[in-house]
């Protein structure tokens, strides 16, 4: 019966780079105050580019995922791309996000857009 | 004794699907749905009566203030209250502000003692730390026991000469129990505190006698039983109307206006500034008729049955943890609760997909969800239209959600 | 151009009679009637999408929501704002308390002066009293003229640098000026006074960008445009509604909550505590839509076209007298007068019996009216479907009036 | 077009007992804030009579003509009397009133009964 994609029951199971890191270089973190669910997250940088990357946080399914799945994707990635990445890549990477939860889902990128905030 | 399937074809929502299935709405704590004739009360106005209250002399004003007034005094019997008792407000919200400030301006002084409960919602609760804030006045919880009653003996024991007023909750719209309004009010009333009293969560679902109460103010919403948006009551007993300042000012509150003051007109329009909410005043009162067409005791056992049937399985459900009374007889009619390790968001859109709608999330109750040690919950809750079958139907999903998603 | 005949179908209550007579309303400034879109708009709500917003995670929940805040987005369009700058209360007269109560907050201090006009209407003068009062600050009111325009030059001598806010009617519901409010705006900024504009007569008849006007805050309420009782708009601009408190606390505009205190969310939501008016806010993007389906500007035309029309007819009467501006451009769509020696209620009750509904009494402006030397007096007022038959048998009416009582 | 008896229209035309009374034993005043009519009713009493009465006032048509039609109906009643007057009385010696005029009717009642009040 699920409407969660098996990425998104993958990545809430089986979550990939959650923990902390040492010494970050960018750090960020957002909170749905109508749910409780909370991301942060912790990125590495170096000579322009993601060396590496952490999630922490609570939340729904969705939340968590997205989060995971977003450490994924910009992990090794220049930081110019990273500050493009848009909510639809996020979205589709997810194989897609049912509209009510659209929030959820954007959570962990509104996390990486306060981190990136600190660059400008 | 009560035809459920007419009740049912009252509500025109109930033919709408949800997510292509047919819709199974459990979060009437939340806001109930209309019937028929609750829609036709205010689109009738609008059509056949509508004019400006109050003001106008000619025969379509005369008509439209007639059934305004008409509308308060239907409220009035309906909490068996008197008509110049009753001020229409948008909701439950408003009239509580109104409540707390009023009574700050007229009783409490830095250092008084203000008392409310670690179960309010947020609607009873913030207008008290705002009115604390603003004289300097102490702001303590009554706390609950694990099963979610409130304290009494703690209550007690916060009785001093200096607590002014208690706010406290007729029905939790978490927890949902059934708070012993006339045993608090008792006490209160010993150290000469008045008690304000939400029954946003009452009123929908039984009946309120506000002289057996004993309490001193009381409030609820339209939208909450089967009214309109827009609309809500708070009633006070007449020397505290009285006594009250005015909290919002404008027109049709007045006796007299000159540029630099002003004197007020008697309650209720003192309290009800500006053009009021007319078409939904009228709608709450056909709201209110439909409710006691039905009768409010049958109103109550109905939800109680419902109530019952959901705690029964959620209690046979290892994986089931249910916050509040384990007692339907101890209960409004709702049931709040987690699935082990599971957010609430996830099982309430997985059980959307089934046409199932429940709420999750804090239930504009943070500080009671800390208090449970808890982020967030599930809450299904039950008015008139709902059916047995249709708690099976959202028992038997949520084990489907367990099976996806544990 | 414009079809009145096809706009006076939209509208039911026309087909009504008033005391065995077709109905002719003149009384839109105190509220208007109701096209069948805007009333159809809200009973559609409750029949299809009725759930609460901002809460639920359900699909009814999210349409509601949804249609909520494409709502609020209509009516940020319509007056040229951006919509988290648009607040939705109960009507204008809510909409001032909470800017004069959060003006108070944050700028006005005691001795400070606060300015309003001795054309305001209740709405816009008692919270302005209440203020002054609260904070010792001096409330002065700009005169008016014989004509009944604004003194702008005693104007410009009461701004100081202690002059902190400023809050005035864009269009008088008596005398029908319509006030030059940029110029007052550049005065007013100029000693570092916010302006809160009343626009609830102008938002029903005029196309309203707020920065063309350039004001700080403005207000208006839906029943007098078209749209439902219950609803109203404050629109402020962000950095001022950042800076305000809420007014009304509760829940839906917290970000946390503890037992003894709690952050805001951000606007609007801070200033919307609790349910909102949803169906009604829903009513009123239809009536926003319904006024732009037919243009702003083909509103003011049309009134200005009845009011020339009844203003000529009124001058051409020895026995009446007119109060306000003579010439129908610088007015909104109502004329206020007086029969000689003939007491206003009187007059409107001889119309009503032939079906003519005007508005006699002291209109909520009781220091204008005493200005003008008058305990009360009669009103007609326009919107679109009114034509100019209906003007033309109010005037002949006026006539037989006169004839009976004098 | 008047749906104003003609006896409203005589009182009010030719106002009866309108004016002060130099030393009154019962006054009363009621004023209507929504439309500023205002009565003023003036009794002189003697041996449980009601000796002398005048009012004085300012408003519509209908207010003005039930505050002289007062004075004549209590002029020379006993004061059990007077206190025990109904509306309908008012009302009917009125010829009837259109019910959206009825408060401008009972304003000179209310004043009365306010002038009454000192007796008990
Ligand atoms: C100029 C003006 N301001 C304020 C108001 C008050 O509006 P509302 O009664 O809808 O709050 C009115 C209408 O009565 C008005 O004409
Ligand atoms: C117990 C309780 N109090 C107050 C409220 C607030 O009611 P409203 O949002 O209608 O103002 C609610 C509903 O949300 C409630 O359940």
């Amino acid at each position: 019966m699920s409407p969660y994609e098996e990425i998104i029951l993958d990545h809430w199971k089986n979550p990939r780079n959650k923990g902390r890191l040492a010494a970050p270089d960018l750090v960020g973190m957002e909170v749905n105050p109508l749910c409780g669910d909370a991301v942060r997250l912790e990125l590495k940088v170096a000579q322009g580019k993601v060396t590496d990357v952490r999630f922490d946080g609570q939340g729904c399914a969705i939340s968590q995922a997205a989060a995971s799945l977003l450490t994924e994707l910009i992990q090794g990635k220049s930081l110019a791309e990273v500050q493009t990445l848009e909510e639809k890549e996020l979205l589709s990477a997810l194989g897609g996000v049912i509209q009510t939860r659209l929030n959820c889902a954007l959570l962990p990128l509104r996390a990486l857009r306060k981190a990136l905030q600190k660059l400008s | 004794m009560m035809d459920l399937a007419q009740i049912r074809g009252d509500f025109p929502v109930l033919k709408r699907l949800e997510n292509g299935k047919p819709l199974i709405y459990l979060d009437s704590a939340s806001t109930s749905q209309k019937p028929h004739s609750v829609i036709l009360a205010e689109s009738r106005f609008y059509q056949e009566q509508n004019a400006n209250v109050r003001r106008g002399i000619y025969l379509l004003a005369y008509e439209a203030t007639e059934l305004y007034e008409a509308a308060r005094r239907r409220v009035a019997t309906f909490i068996g209250a008197r008509s110049e008792e009753v001020v229409f407000t948008r909701g439950t919200t408003e009239a509580l502000n109104l409540a707390a400030w009023a009574v700050g301006e007229t009783r409490v002084s830095p250092g008084d003692r203000i008392l409310v409960t670690e179960m309010e919602h947020h609607a009873n609760l913030i207008p008290w730390q705002e009115l604390a804030r603003r004289k300097r006045a102490e702001l303590l919880a009554i706390p609950i026991s694990e099963e979610g009653h409130l304290d009494l003996a703690a209550f007690r024991k916060m009785l001093t000469s200096r607590t002014k007023v208690v706010a406290v909750t007729h029905v939790s719209n978490v927890l949902g129990t059934v708070n012993p309004i006339s045993d608090i009010v008792e006490e209160a009333h010993g150290v000469g505190a008045v008690v304000v009293v939400d029954a946003a969560q009452s009123a929908p679902h039984m009946s309120l006698r506000v002289t057996e109460l004993g309490c001193d103010a009381l409030a609820f919403s339209g939208h909450k039983m089967l009214g309109p948006t827009g609309i809500g009551v708070l009633w006070a007993k007449s020397e505290l109307l009285e006594a009250w300042p005015p909290f919002l000012t404008g027109g049709e509150m007045i006796r007299e206006v000159w540029l630099d003051r002003a004197t007020w007109a008697d309650p209720p329009a003192k309290f009800e500034a500006g053009t009021p909410p007319i078409a939904q005043a009228i709608g709450l009162a056909a709201a209110v008729e439909y409710l006691e067409r039905i009768g409010m005791d049958v109103v109550q056992t109905h939800g109680r049955e419902l109530t019952t049937l959901a705690l029964a399985g959620l209690q046979s459900r290892p994986h089931v943890e249910i916050y509040g009374p384990k007692k339907a007889e101890e209960r409004g009619a709702l049931v709040a609760f987690n699935l082990r390790g599971l957010h609430p968001h996830d099982v309430a859109t997985l059980l959307d997909q089934e046409g199932i709608c429940i709420r999750a999330g804090h239930h504009c109750a943070q500080p009671l969800h800390r208090r449970l040690g808890l982020a967030a919950s599930c809450r299904a809750s039950f008015h008139i239209y709902n059916t047995r079958e249709e708690v099976e139907a959202f028992l038997e999903a949520l084990d489907r959600v367990w099976e996806a998603l544990r």
